[in-house]
């Protein structure tokens, strides 16, 4: 937990912001248009052009490349909007939140009261 | 002349509407949770008979994207949507609206100083829906009660405080009071409790926080109110944040409240919860 | 800290914009208003030097429909552009935005429970251009001043009432002043005065009640804001209606102001106006 | 000045208020589809069905063919968006002007202080 959106200073977090939301607006406005079926199939044809013409910079790009969920929340993804990205390409919620905690899925689950409620 | 007759709490959690749908009640890791709303169920099926339910909800990247965010949006329509979270519709019927309501209260709540985004279009996501099936039964074409949905923006700082969200709460009673026809106003608060699905502290819940929450949000509304997001979020988690919209139903009760149900149950990664309230 | 330099009123009329695109100034119908400006556009120029421009206005049916109408919205972006009203874009150049501005007039009016929609992206017309270029000289791709576009809602009523566009006004000057950085900031307040483009009264006039309305926003605008729509739509026609807009400009000034330069001219079917003022 | 919108009582004058704006919300919605210069062909090419597919009802529909601005305002159109649909069928301001007046064209410009300022 030592990252976090040091105007908040909570520690593991990034408070989405102003500031954040408008650093990954082209993030969350690429993952938003993959709410259609097209649109998710014309980026799982071409991932390269599909993040070109949403204009993501190249930090970003790397991080969709990495499927690098806590990178890319850091670089003011939001979560409500990558998860339609995840979808595309196959992540769940629960897979984003293990590799976000830097821990393997088994172990995350661990963690949970009554894991059979998924 | 209109008369709020429930105030309810209620987590929205995506996953309790994939369990209802697949008729999970009996499942042991969701059993717990629908035995926990069934006697508010009951409860306003058989004593409160609502005829409009106003819910407070937030949206998560369905309907309303970052382009132009509200503040405060009060649907206005005669039925809304279900709407597709990108995994289908869910088998729920579309909502009747109850648009003279919706009408009178953006009247009412404008010429109060609340600065509304009014749409005469809305679908409803998860933050919504979760609470509905939970509370009402319904048939496969319709509900029980009309619906009025009332959308806070949670999800980008900065949001309106906890005490905008409370005095929100105390404008809407004023306006559902001023309300000609005999109608009777269940008003539901959705969203919480702790949880975060954010960075390095993914998954963490407060039960601790949340059990004092449910107490003091109904002996101590103005001292929740008080909190900052900063607090909130630090106790609650990131997305726990979204406990705000339980204020708005609370300001729209009376300064004393007596406590019909409370239900709590942390499965996973979200403390969930019911809490039914009504005046004294 | 930042600092208002200059509150602006001003009208806005596709017809202006045309006749400035069409390099009317020397036509004889247009003369007098191309003269009306020259000496607020020398002012500005010569002796404001305002870094940043917030200006007040309202869309009509171009950006936003009615399908989620906000009350009031702040743009949050690194840049505007032109909207195409559909008989083309105006050859004028896209406009810089001063976006940590606007960060800050989002917080700081949110914690002062304005509940604005925030937008990130926001094309702009007559609304907000037609003032633009009859106040500030531009070249073919850049202005001399940076914008913040505040979005009213005029056309959909319940409006925000004149009393809650005035109080705006004042917490836009605490946040403008509570801004760090060294900033001029002029405020304009576009639209208006009196004109009717609806129903058998349209084309309806009332050049003195706008001739009042320019000595009272100056010397009494608190009893200007206290107006209901009703009165200012029965005197200064149902379209009249957005002078609301300038109370937003007249709250982020001083109690006391002076006049800089007045001008009015009422040729077709809008009272046109330019009234420049300043801080005491 | 006859008719007027009855919970503001001011005459010659439907305000747009919310009532107005449901009942109108079918003209303003299929008006402002006509920003776009493929629905403006469609429309041209088959107005009933455009106005149909835009759940106009009848009394809306006939406002339209017959190209009665008052109608179409006291049915809940409103200006800023019926515009575009008035610039579709070739009729511009001033023409919607007179004929909610109940004036020609000349008669109106005739009540106008600077009528070259246009
Ligand atoms: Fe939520
Ligand atoms: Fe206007």
């Amino acid at each position: 937990m030592s990252e976090q959106n040091d105007r908040w200073g909570i520690p593991g977090t990034y408070v989405f912001d102003l500031q954040l939301s408008r650093r990954g607006y082209a993030i969350n406005r690429m993952c938003n248009s993959l709410k259609l079926e097209e649109n998710r199939a014309a980026f799982v044809a071409d991932e390269e052009a599909y993040m070109s013409r949403y204009g993501l910079d190249d930090e970003q790009k790397q991080a969709v490349r990495e499927r690098d969920w806590l990178r890319l929340t850091q670089l003011g993804g939001n979560l409500f909007f990558f998860l339609k990205l995840a979808a595309t390409v196959g992540h769940g919620l629960y897979q984003i939140g293990a590799q976000m905690r830097g821990e393997s899925y088994e172990t995350f689950m661990k963690t949970r009261q009554v894991p059979g409620a998924v | 002349m209109a008369t709020v007759v429930a105030g309810i709490g209620s987590s929205h959690v995506p996953s309790i509407g994939r369990a209802y749908d697949q008729k999970k009640q009996n499942d042991p890791a969701w059993k717990p949770l629908f035995d926990g709303y069934e006697p508010v169920k009951r409860w306003l099926a058989e004593e409160v008979k609502a005829d409009v339910v106003i819910l407070v909800y937030n949206d998560h990247g369905t309907e309303f994207f970052l382009d132009r965010y509200p503040t405060f949006a009060l649907g206005v329509a005669d039925s809304y949507r279900v709407a597709d979270e990108g995994y289908g519709r869910r088998p729920l019927p579309d909502f009747p609206g109850h648009a003279d309501l919706s009408v009178h209260l953006a009247n009412q709540l404008l010429a109060d100083e609340f600065d509304l985004t009014l749409c005469q279009e809305m679908e409803l996501d998860h933050g919504f829906l979760t609470a509905m099936p939970l509370l009402w039964s319904h048939d496969d074409d319709d509900w029980p009660v009309k619906v009025v949905p009332l959308l806070v923006n949670v999800i980008q700082h900065p949001l309106p405080s906890g005490k905008r969200c409370y005095k929100l709460g105390q404008a809407l009673r004023r306006a559902i009071e001023s309300f000609p026809e005999d109608l009777r106003v269940a008003v539901v608060g959705t969203g919480g409790l702790s949880h975060q699905l954010n960075g390095e502290r993914f998954g963490f819940i407060n039960e601790e926080w949340d059990r004092q929450w449910l107490r003091d949000i109904q002996d101590k509304p103005e001292a929740l109110a008080e909190l900052s997001h900063q607090e909130v979020m630090t106790a609650a988690g990131a997305e726990g944040g979204e406990v705000i919209m339980w204020l708005v139903m609370r300001g729209a009760l009376t300064p004393q409240v007596r406590e019909v149900h409370q239900f709590y149950y942390a499965p996973m990664t979200t403390g969930i919860s019911v809490l039914a309230l009504e005046n004294t």
